[in-house]
């Protein structure tokens, strides 16, 4: 249901403004050019039959030729998704693996300037645009320290900023959120329960609050690689990497709507698929869900 | 206790000062932010060598006085900010209280939109948007603002349905209350202080995405001198100049580190927990 | 003395959650909250209702009031189906049925001054502004908030529970309504504030004369306020009848059980075993016959296959049990 | 009052002079009590009478900003006062059990019922994993949970209120302790389901000889399942007495305004009014002096400003205010 509408919408957005020939051709092409081009597009046909007859070929993985690359789209992007992927992969790594135990030590040492610190971090993560980070990455591990390449991703050390960009992107959310579920979680009966039967305070914070603490946080890092994904665009543009979200912003920039429709609806079916894998893994964790 | 206050403190004060200067921008310039003058490129800062005080922050690529820009790029991130927190509000807030109030099948529609604006990648469509209607200040508020409701619809609906269930708004409908008075008298001010949250908490994404976009080329147009397309401008002599872009990217990281702040001093002194 | 209220067959289900199963078999469970009850309430009566929570007996308080709709049944208030009841009708039912709910603290809207809470039901009834301020001072008077004037402009936050439970009171009273319903109204309240609110009911009921329906979970709460007590079980009323009677002689077993259940602040009771065991059955599906079967040490074959049917076991009390029913009793 | 309390040496729990304070607001205030072997002592008071926190203290569990003060703290004939959290740990839930009032939320949702039993026996005794399996369904069935070898699967959602509050019964006791602290254990229950609950906390006190502190705002509690009582007011012990002699001969005039708030069959008849205890319970500063309840006493002189000494009526019943032992026959 909600992927038909993504697909209507995606198909209106790139129709909406109707001038799709004039944007191919160049606005001094000629009438008969761009009467040519919109036949040759099936552009003139009603929009119901254009669009059935889309929706019935991205159905099959046909998403039609770029209008730029003059290449199949599904090619396309069979080229450019595994870098993106790979990339939003080992940031949402990197964004567990830096946020959950901040955000245990964070929740345990609550209130002391141990808190505060992981806090400010946090908020200043939040605050800091993307690409600017990105830039500012470059500019000191690229050219002042001359450790890591700025850009491209010739070999693995190529992955590095990157990925430490994206998983900026989730971090504090995921800090937030560990941090609350922990306070919340050592504050609960069942851990004065947990207290009240003599357990070591380790099988206390490891056992009983954090499980309950880290479901959702488990549940919510799908979600959380849908964002990293979608802020792919920017990374990539900045780091010069030839990923999806690249190919889009080129795509856009040029008017190549077979290849904008396609990536947007990569990009919603991605994540409303990894909306659907936090819902299970949310109800697989937490056994009050399960059997529903 | 008064500890405590100290972030809130801070993010007034920044938030304060930059909506204070974005207002007054126009007496605050000390040069004319649009006017270039080529002989005078990428004057360096005041503090560094080469700089002279009559441009404090340098110039940027086409001889413009930095610091005007500077000035006058707050006027507009704090106008992207509240522009789009006024219509997303509108729309996020209304959607939410109706399904949140109305439950069953309101409800579901509610959630159902929602659900399909979260499964639309927003930089991409907002990008494509700006691309084919063409850039102005206008339509990158209008297009953040039309794509960023959904996180007051979600909250404001969670709000609403806990109000709704005390027991002080059954009393109302047992008094006769009609549903109109129940919304604007009962539910509404009991949730306001989580919408003020959230309101940060938004105004921040919009400013940062009015940047990206603009540093992605669809955003605000040239030669309006917003942050991140200043940060744009001058990436291609970052390597040379890096204050080209430190300067404008501090600016916009201090903002909205300011509006967090808020944000979270307001969460925690109005009560309103929203992390989850 | 006339009827006030008269419910047939009343009833009220909420859908639950399915599980997938469920769905694909297209079953819609459902919560039987309040399954077919009869009942009428004269003018001027008071009425105990009591049972557990899961008993439905908050729901009933609901249905009566409109504040939910029935699922099934009818449920006349002077006369007129509430369920036609809209526009005018509708506004004057609601000021003439008032509610008193168990949270003091949330059932007084924080952002409103005291004034603005009692002021509520008069603003939507169209009462003139000026004839306003001496209707809330007469309320507050009548709930023994005299001083009017010392909580007027203080909001919820600033009174104790005990004090927001007469607000609420002047706020149900200050429309002059000719039913009460009030559920739970002191269980949230410590004992020395609870006994104000009890005495205050019971006055309220001497001398405006209100017909009233008081739910609780506390049969001698319920004695103290009300000349008559129904007691539910599971979704349906399982007894009856004049409250002394229902005390001194409980018929149905889960009556005598509540009895004994409720331990008494003195060193004589009886500590002796409860007549049923166990906790309350699952009101998706409940026990056929007669739900109380499954705790019952009394319960035999035909309990299993008859819902036992109100009868009177006393000129005016009445209870749901094979026990107790003449076909039984002549047997036995 | 710690003049009556020296009666034995051999207390399980012997607490003076116990104080708690959060910010500067004191809710505990220097409370002496003792529970010996094989009894039951009730701490009884209304909400914000410092009665938790009295427990959480007695077991080192208090929250943080909480700081606790006292001048002995037997157990068992040792002095666990200054122990450090690590020694503190160990006798918990091994030698002192506890459970609490909400046993929705006191078990953890996340683990089964087996995984939480047995990790008690684990950590105490060194258990093997069957081993302690096999110890938790012997508990279990003792407490009268049905199927225990079932349950150790199931979670406590999966669970009623009733049979999760056994579970929490069975999971204090699987060590064998020999004091059992319990915080209104029966508080968020439904009265058949209190009912079945007190009596077996009751057998399992006299098959065990366990030393038990109830806490409890129920004085119909207090009079089913209590030896000794101490009632507590603004965090302080204002009466304290076995069971018959308090219920027999009530003395303070805040435990008599108690007892009278009560509706009790057969006590008070239709048409009595109950008595009610004006104002609300004063939250108390540090450095306070005097009866805290004198603000609402009808009995109040001057002299209540100042420290009031405990008096006795009995040797084994003593009260703190002025007046004499005797002197509420004359005006009953």
């Amino acid at each position: 249901m909600v992927c038909l509408t993504v697909l209507i919408l995606s198909f209106g957005l790139s129709r909406a403004s109707g001038n799709l020939a004039i944007s191919i051709a160049g606005a001094d092409a000629s009438a008969e050019d761009i009467a040519k081009i919109n036949h040759e597009l099936g552009l003139d046909r009603p929009l119901p039959v254009q669009f059935v007859d889309w929706a019935n070929r991205a159905a099959h993985g046909d998403f039609g030729e770029s209008f730029l690359f003059h290449e199949k789209v599904s090619s396309l992007i069979e080229e450019h998704l595994p870098v993106t992927i790979t990339l939003g992969l080992i940031a949402i790594a990197v964004a567990v693996v830096v946020a959950v135990p901040f955000g245990i030590l964070a929740a345990l040492y609550e209130g002391t300037y141990i808190d505060v610190a992981v806090g400010v971090v946090a908020l200043a993560g939040q605050a800091i645009p993307s690409f600017w980070l990105g830039l500012m990455l470059i500019l000191w591990f690229g050219v002042g320290l001359q450790w890591l390449p700025i850009a491209g991703l010739d070999d693995w050390t190529g992955y590095i900023l990157p990925s430490i960009v994206l998983a900026f992107v989730a971090i504090p959310v995921m800090l937030r959120m560990t941090r609350s579920g922990m306070v919340d979680a050592m504050r609960s009966d069942y851990v004065r329960t947990a207290r009240a039967k003599g357990l070591a305070r380790i099988s206390i914070v490891a056992k009983h609050a954090l499980r309950n603490a880290a479901m959702p946080v488990v549940a919510v890092s799908a979600v959380q690689l849908g964002f990293i994904l979608g802020g792919s665009v920017v990374t990539e543009v900045v780091f010069n990497i030839r990923g999806v979200g690249y190919l889009a912003w080129e795509s856009i920039g040029k008017g190549d709507f077979p290849v904008i429709q396609a990536v947007v609806l990569l990009f919603s079916i991605i994540f409303v698929g990894l909306t659907l894998l936090s819902d299970l893994v949310g109800a697989a964790l937490d056994p009050r869900l399960r059997g529903r | 206790m008064r500890t405590r206050q100290i972030p809130l403190l801070v993010g007034a004060v920044i938030v304060g000062v930059t909506a204070l200067v974005a207002l007054a921008a126009p007496l605050l310039v000390p040069h004319d932010p649009f006017a270039q003058n080529l002989a005078q490129r990428y004057i360096s800062p005041a503090w560094m060598a080469g700089g002279s005080s009559e441009h404090w922050f340098g110039t940027d690529g086409l001889g413009r006085d930095y610091l005007s820009r500077l000035i006058l790029g707050a006027r507009i991130s704090m106008l992207i900010g509240v522009a789009t927190i006024i219509l997303s509000g509108t729309i996020g807030t209304v959607l939410g209280v109706l399904g949140g109030y109305f439950g069953g099948k309101v409800d579901a529609f509610v959630m159902f939109i929602v659900s399909c604006r979260l499964a639309i990648p927003l930089i991409l469509v907002a990008l494509t948007v700006v691309f084919m209607v063409g850039s102005s200040l206008t339509v990158v508020v209008l297009t953040i603002g039309l794509l960023l409701w959904e996180r007051f619809a979600v909250v404001s609906r969670a709000v609403t349905r806990q109000v709704c269930g005390l027991d002080y708004v059954a009393a109302a409908w047992a008094a006769g209350c009609s549903r109109l008075w129940i919304i604007t008298r009962e539910v509404l001010p009991n949730i306001v202080h989580h919408l003020v949250v959230i309101a940060t908490v938004d105004m921040a994404i919009a400013i940062l995405l009015e940047a990206s976009l603009s540093f992605l080329g669809l955003g605000v147009p040239p030669p309006l001198p917003s942050w991140g397309l200043m940060i744009a401008e001058g990436k291609d002599y970052m390597y040379f100049k890096p204050w080209v872009i430190e300067i404008p990217g501090i600016a916009l990281a201090v903002l909205v580190l300011g509006i967090n702040l808020l944000g979270d001093g307001l969460r925690d002194s109005l009560g309103a927990n929203t992390d989850r | 003395m006339a009827e006030l209220i008269a419910a047939a067959n009343l009833t009220k289900h909420y859908p639950t959650s399915r599980t997938t199963r469920q769905m694909l078999r297209g079953e819609r469970p459902v919560v039987r909250a309040v399954d077919g009850i009869d009942l009428v309430i004269q003018r001027g009566e008071s009425v105990g209702l009591v049972g557990e929570s899961g008993s439905g007996k908050t729901t009933v308080g609901r249905l009566l009031l409109k504040l939910t709709e029935a699922s099934g049944g009818t449920l006349n208030f002077d006369g007129a189906a509430v369920s036609g009841l809209s526009g005018d009708s509708l506004r004057r039912f609601r000021q003439q049925a008032q509610l008193v709910f168990q949270n003091p603290f949330d059932s007084v809207n924080p952002r409103f001054t005291i004034r603005r809470a009692v002021a509520e039901p008069l603003i939507n009834t169209g009462v003139p502004r000026a004839e306003r301020d001496g209707r809330i001072a007469e309320a507050m008077r009548l709930v023994h908030l005299g001083d009017f004037h010392r909580y007027a402009d203080k909001h919820p936050s600033e009174l104790s529970g005990g004090q927001l439970q007469r607000v609420v009171l002047a706020r149900a009273l200050v429309g002059r309504p000719s039913f009460l319903v009030a559920d739970e109204p002191v269980s949230m309240l410590d004992v020395s504030v609870r006994a104000g609110i009890l005495n205050l009911m019971r006055e309220l009921r001497d001398r405006l004369g209100l017909t009233a329906l008081y739910i609780s979970h506390d049969l001698t709460l319920v004695r103290y306020v009300c000349e008559r007590t129904l007691v539910m079980y599971l979704g349906r009323i399982v007894e009856d009848g004049p409250t002394s009677e229902v005390i001194s002689r409980p018929a149905h077993p889960y009556t005598q059980a509540l009895i004994k259940a409720v331990p008494r602040p003195r060193t004589d009771q009886s500590r002796e075993d409860l007549p049923i065991s166990g906790g309350l059955a699952n009101a998706v599906s409940p026990p056929s016959g007669c739900r109380l079967r499954d705790r019952c040490p009394y319960a035999f074959a035909r309990c299993a296959q008859e819902v036992p049917a109100l009868l009177e076991v006393a000129p005016g009390h009445r209870a749901a049990c094979h026990l107790t029913s003449p076909a039984n009793a002549a047997a036995a | 009052m710690s003049a009556t309390l020296k009666r034995s040496t051999n207390a399980t729990l012997e607490v003076e002079g116990l104080r708690v304070s959060f910010g500067g607001m004191e809710a505990v205030r220097g409370i002496d009590l003792s529970v010996e072997r094989g009894e039951t002592h009730c701490l009884v008071g209304e909400s914000g009478c410092g009665k938790s926190a009295s427990a959480l203290a007695i077991m080192g569990l208090l929250p943080g900003g909480a700081r606790r003060s006292v001048r002995r703290l037997g157990f068992a004939g040792d002095e666990i006062g200054k122990l450090s959290e690590r020694r503190m740990a160990r006798l918990r839930g091994d030698r002192i059990g506890m459970i609490f009032q909400d046993p929705m939320t006191s078990l953890n949702p996340a683990y089964t019922i087996g995984s939480q039993m047995t990790e008690v026996l684990r950590r105490h005794r060194g258990l093997a994993r069957d081993k302690a399996a096999e110890r938790a369904v012997a508990m279990l069935d003792r407490v009268g949970v049905t199927a225990p070898g079932m349950r150790l699967g199931q979670f406590p959602h999966q669970l009623s209120g009733g049979l999760r509050q056994r579970v929490m019964i069975a999971m204090a006791l699987l060590c064998e302790p020999t004091l059992l602290i319990a915080d209104e254990p029966t508080t968020a229950l439904d009265v058949t389901v209190q009912a079945q609950t007190l009596r077996l906390l009751a057998e399992l006190q006299r098959e065990l000889g366990l030393a038990v502190l109830l806490i409890t705002h129920d004085l119909g509690v207090v009079a089913r399942v209590a030896h000794r009582v101490s009632v507590m007011y603004a965090g302080e012990i204002v009466e304290q007495a076995t069971t018959e002699a308090l219920f027999a001969a009530p003395t303070h005039p805040y435990t008599r305004g108690l007892l009278d708030a009560i509706p009790v069959p057969g006590k008070v008849r239709r048409g009595d009014k109950l008595g009610s205890i004006p104002g609300i319970v004063p939250r108390i500063p540090a450095g306070f002096v005097g009866c805290a309840f004198r603000d609402r006493c009808a009995f109040a002189e001057p002299v209540c400003a100042s420290n009031i000494p405990p008096q006795f009526a009995s040797p084994d019943h003593a009260y703190r205010c002025r007046m004499a032992p005797d002197w509420w026959r004359a005006t009953a």
